[in-house]
């Protein structure tokens, strides 16, 4: 390996690492009990009646944090559709419907339907319990993909229509953008949650327009993580390069 | 009590992190990704963060080891059928 | 000891996290190390927020008021922060893909296409 | 009004999520338009905000409004500044948008508007950024800049060097984005804030009169290693050359022209909110670690950039030499420093861009941005070789260029010697430009002999971007450089621009001193200096063709450009140390 690499490595590696230990040592022990921000959002939280307190800091008081984070799975999201498209060398080839043992196809055929209705749970009582848009929006859509293994990549391709999909990502994003911009049309802030009643603390319905970002972040991120995993899946199975070029 | 699981969890993480650098192959670091994604997931649960927990078991142990795993067998393909290709042309 | 160990496995990991990327043979294991320096963010983030003796910030079974509470808000950007590292890995692994296509390698000492 | 400012990420992001969810169904060319009009709304949005923006706006997100000072909500910042960069993204967005209007081949099978979506994504993550006032959320920004950034660099996959930049570009700036985040972690362990004027604040008074300390220089190297890997400030510039060289010219046009200024600006807003105060770095620390770093940038690009055959490598280079310049205009801390460098950036945007657009057409005309085998093939494209040469001589500083403008109270600002570093970087970068106009468009000299092909990147036998190679030039490819030049010449010359400018940044930072901005003479006999130096160079180099075969001394500095990514993550480690070794002494005597 390159000398001059190791000596960087080593020089800059152990000049960061006395920094950040020096650093450490200058930090709030671990355990503290200063967090006053977080003290701020748990009673903010609580006046808008969202018993969850993370969703309602992702979805009420810091929720422009995650239209920026929706955002970036959106782009991350088109540009891996963009970098993997079919180049113009490269042809699709039908893959051999391949064997599954029986027990693996069983048993994911069951766990399917388990998967997907846990992550639409998790998705739905997001701002009552751990969970919300993201966690459950992953799950259900590793959740299909199970179908990979339980039938073939064909059965797959059936029930997976990409261009909805990729629709779907791209209408949440506009829907999450929309709400937030109600927000100015109707006189007061982008994404300020004062349109919508708070509702009764710990109700599905609670917590005003929590709700509504959460699914929308939901289907977003099940969209996306379903057109990601196909993207990826395309070129592993499908496409190939034309031989000689 | 808890001050020993979060000093045990901890030392999991930076052990399998130091596991994952330091597995070369890539299909094999997969694993250990997903490992450290679990690892992480029990972490984040004992520092009372079950959302992260949730989401890192989702992601960390699930998603991204999935997506090292597919494009690693897209490079390995690759490398095959270009192999056969290059036998056929010295044929 | 302990009131710094959190701290000091996440500098440890963001490091060993560095060091791999650095002398990485393979770009697939490169983006993979990459992964790991990025978890040493979410360590970072929650020890910071983590409170002795509270409990998870989540009043569906719990009375407001009764327990201590970790701070939510590190937990909300670990969140966000989760979403993108599995994004950036996404997205950095399909231009591996299109490396292995177009340079027929993805061993970084041999892209050799650009220089000076 | 404050309430509008959002929308200034907002529009363009729906902008994007439309084309994707409609774009298949659209013709072509009403996805373009629809590009179009969104990123033109988006920047008349930002002007419209910008004239109001005296007094600086402030907007809390979602209408969390502090109370008793105390805020859970995210604040986003309209001060002259942050509006005025927005501004200039939008504004060259459009540009780089009405450049490539039906110019890629084909866009990618059902996703027609994809790269305009890309495109609005990118001027929408921008925008964020610029007007980010919450370290998080400019860290989420910053994340969406790059991720959107990423994929347009590598947008033309059939092209090895692009995926391979893209890549480099992709893991270098990821790596810079985690070391800002864990800086992030500490300051908000330190202080439990996030809104940069709080972390500020609180970083006050827990130093006391102590000064800062262990923990508050790691955040600052930390949080600076971040933006100075977007700024490409040396040693984290490697990235820079090999992304730019190789994205579409649209994207390069944004890249150089804002987007690493960025980073820049990032500096200035982070240091100067949340580091100025007496618990945060001292200013002869922050001065002493940006004025080098800047002087080394420059000195080092400007080398590199003059024995660049390859055309946008060499206009990357450039860019490089002048983030150099800015670092040191806002590293010595003067309300003067902080106007002269807005205005640089704002001439600079406009002339590189112009650059860019004139290589675009050489690599769609020719297939080749290579300075040795284009010798006098462009001689029949003359309205591309006057803009080329205009370019040129505005990147020199000749007067009244905006460049110039810029150039000229940046040098007063930082006086002494500093100053020849502004002349020589500027002129051996635009004397490199020169010499490429006389050579390609005009063929003058002898044809350079090849050399030391193993330690560089030639540029010939690229893939054109265009539907095959154009027999002739679109308008709108000549259009857009001229109407970029014109405004950066009327940064120069517009009555009361500067001031205005001046105003505006005085306004938000600068802790309210007000200085006045109009030409010197001095500021002009600079100006003419490196123009008249460039022009001497750029002959010299055409009628002296070993000129431009690098020395000796110069081939471990290229050597270094290696291409390789772990190398670049070596020296990112290494310039975290560096910039921590050169802030130390205030927090050892604090």
């Amino acid at each position: 390996m390159n000398r001059l690499r190791l000596v960087l490595l080593a020089v800059g590696g152990t000049g960061l690492a006395a920094l950040l230990v020096a650093a450490c040592l200058g930090l709030p022990g671990f355990g503290g009990r200063s967090h006053p921000y977080g003290a701020r959002a748990v009673h903010a939280s609580l006046t808008r009646h969202t018993a969850n307190t993370i969703a309602s800091v992702n979805f009420d008081q810091r929720a422009y944090d995650t239209l920026g984070e929706m955002s970036i799975l959106f782009a991350a999201v088109l540009g891996c559709v963009v970098l993997l498209r079919q180049a113009r060398d490269e042809h699709r080839a039908q893959p051999q419907p391949a064997e599954v043992a029986r027990p693996v196809r069983r048993y994911a055929l069951i766990v399917l339907p388990v998967a997907l209705v846990t992550g639409l749970y998790v998705v739905a009582h997001g701002q009552l319990s751990p969970g919300g848009g993201f966690q459950g929006g992953v799950v259900a859509a590793t959740a299909l993909h199970l179908l990979y293994l339980g039938a073939d990549y064909r059965a797959l391709e059936r029930v997976r229509p990409l261009a909805v999909f990729e629709t779907s990502d791209a209408l949440a994003v506009s829907t999450y953008l929309v709400l937030g911009a109600a927000g100015v049309l109707a006189g007061t802030s982008f994404l300020a949650n004062t349109l919508l009643p708070y509702g009764t603390f710990n109700t599905l319905s609670s917590g005003g327009t929590v709700p509504l970002l959460n699914a929308a972040v939901g289907m977003e991120v099940a969209s996306a993580v379903v057109v990601l995993l196909a993207n990826f899946l395309d070129q592993a199975v499908e496409i190939e390069e034309e031989h000689g070029s | 009590m808890s001050d020993a699981v979060i000093v045990v969890a901890l030392l999991l993480t930076a052990a399998s992190a130091t596991a994952a650098v330091a597995q070369r192959d890539p299909a094999r670091q997969a694993l250990v990704l997903s490992v450290l994604g679990s690892v992480l997931a029990v972490l984040f649960t004992v520092l009372q963060a079950p959302d992260v927990g949730l989401s890192q078991l989702a992601v960390g142990a699930a998603l991204t080891p999935l997506l090292i795993m597919l494009s690693v067998r897209k490079v390995r393909r690759r490398g095959r059928t270009h192999d056969a290709a290059a036998k056929d042309g010295a044929r | 000891m302990m009131h710094v160990l959190p701290y000091l496995v996440a500098a440890y990991i963001f490091l060993t996290g560095c060091y791999g990327l650095a002398t990485s043979r393979n770009l697939i294991h490169a983006i993979g190390c990459l992964a790991v320096c990025q978890s040493s963010t979410y360590v970072l983030l929650l020890a910071v927020g983590y409170q002795d003796g509270a409990t998870a910030p989540v009043f569906s079974d719990l009375r407001p008021g009764s327990r201590p509470v970790v701070d939510p808000v590190v937990q909300a950007l670990t969140l966000t922060d989760i979403v993108v590292g599995a994004t950036v890995t996404a997205l950095l692994l399909a231009l591996v893909l299109q490396i292995a296509k177009r340079h027929g390698t993805v061993d970084p000492d041999e892209l050799r296409e650009l220089r000076g | 009004m404050h309430h509008l400012l959002p929308l200034l990420v907002a529009v363009p992001l729906l902008g994007a999520a439309l084309l994707v969810a409609v774009g298949h169904r659209l013709p072509r060319i009403a996805a373009e338009i629809t590009g179009f009009v969104v990123s033109g709304a988006t920047a008349a949005l930002a002007l419209v905000l910008l004239l109001n923006s005296s007094p600086p706006m402030v907007e809390w997100v979602g209408g969390w409004l502090p109370v008793g000072g105390e805020s859970v909500g995210i604040v986003v910042v309209g001060d002259g500044p942050a509006l005025g960069m927005a501004a200039l993204v939008s504004l060259l967005t459009l540009a780089a948008l009405a450049y490539s209007w039906r110019y890629f081949e084909e866009p990618p099978r059902g996703h027609r508007g994809a790269f305009t979506a890309l495109m609005l994504a990118f001027q929408g993550a921008m925008c964020g950024f610029a007007i980010a006032g919450d370290l998080f959320n400019a860290f989420v920004f910053f994340e969406l800049m790059s991720v959107t950034a990423y994929a347009l660099t590598g947008y033309r996959i059939d092209d090895a060097k692009a995926v391979q930049g893209a890549l480099t570009f992709g893991v270098v700036n990821s790596l810079g984005a985690y070391a800002m985040l864990l800086g992030i972690g500490l300051l908000y362990a330190r202080t439990g804030e996030l809104s940069m004027a709080k972390i500020g604040r609180g970083l006050d008074a827990a130093a006391g009169h102590g000064g800062p300390d262990a923990l508050v220089l790691a955040s600052f190297v930390l949080v600076l290693t971040g933006l100075l890997v977007k700024a490409a400030a040396v040693p984290f510039h490697f990235w820079l050359p090999d992304a730019h060289a190789v994205a579409p010219t649209p994207v390069c046009m944004l890249l150089s022209g804002v987007m690493v200024e960025l980073g820049v600006y990032g500096v200035w807003r982070v240091y100067g909110t949340v580091f100025a105060g007496p618990g945060g770095i001292p200013a002869a620390d922050l001065t002493r670690a940006l004025v080098t770093l800047g002087t080394l940038t420059a000195a080092t690009a400007a080398v590199m950039c003059w024995y660049q055959r390859h055309i946008k490598r060499l206009l990357a280079y450039s860019t490089v030499a002048h983030t150099g310049l800015f670092l040191v205009g806002i590293g010595v801390l003067t309300p003067e420093g902080d106007d002269g460098v807005a205005l640089y950036i704002i001439g600079h945007a406009g002339v590189k861009a112009a650059l860019f657009a004139c290589a675009g057409v050489l690599l769609d005309r020719y297939g080749s941005v290579d300075e040795h085998t284009l010798h006098g093939r462009a001689r029949e494209l003359r309205t591309t070789a006057v803009l080329f040469a205009v370019g040129a001589l505005g990147l020199a500083g000749l007067p009244p260029f905006g460049v110039a403008l810029g150039k000229a109270v940046t040098e007063e600002a930082v006086g002494g010697p500093l100053t020849a570093v502004y002349v020589a970087a500027s002129a051996i970068t635009a004397g490199a430009v020169l010499r490429v106009t006389a050579r390609v468009f005009l063929g003058l000299g002898p044809r350079p002999q090849d050399a030391d092909s193993d330690l560089e990147t030639s540029g010939a036998g690229e893939e054109p971007e265009t539907a095959g190679l154009l027999s002739r030039i679109p308008d709108t490819m000549t259009t857009v450089p001229a109407l970029l030049l014109a405004a950066a010449f009327a940064v120069g010359v517009g009555p009361g621009f500067g001031d205005l400018v001046a105003r505006s940044v005085n306004e938000a930072g600068s802790g309210g001193a007000h200085a006045s901005v109009h030409w010197t003479l001095p500021g002009v006999l600079l100006g003419l200096a490196s123009t008249a130096l460039a022009v001497a160079l750029g002959g010299l180099a055409v009628t002296r063709p070993h000129w431009t075969t690098a020395p000796d001394w110069a081939r471990p500095l290229r050597r270094l450009q290696s291409g390789h990514v772990g190398d670049y993550v070596a020296w990112l480690l290494m310039g975290a140390t560096v910039l921590g070794a050169l802030a130390l002494p205030g927090v050892l005597g604090g």
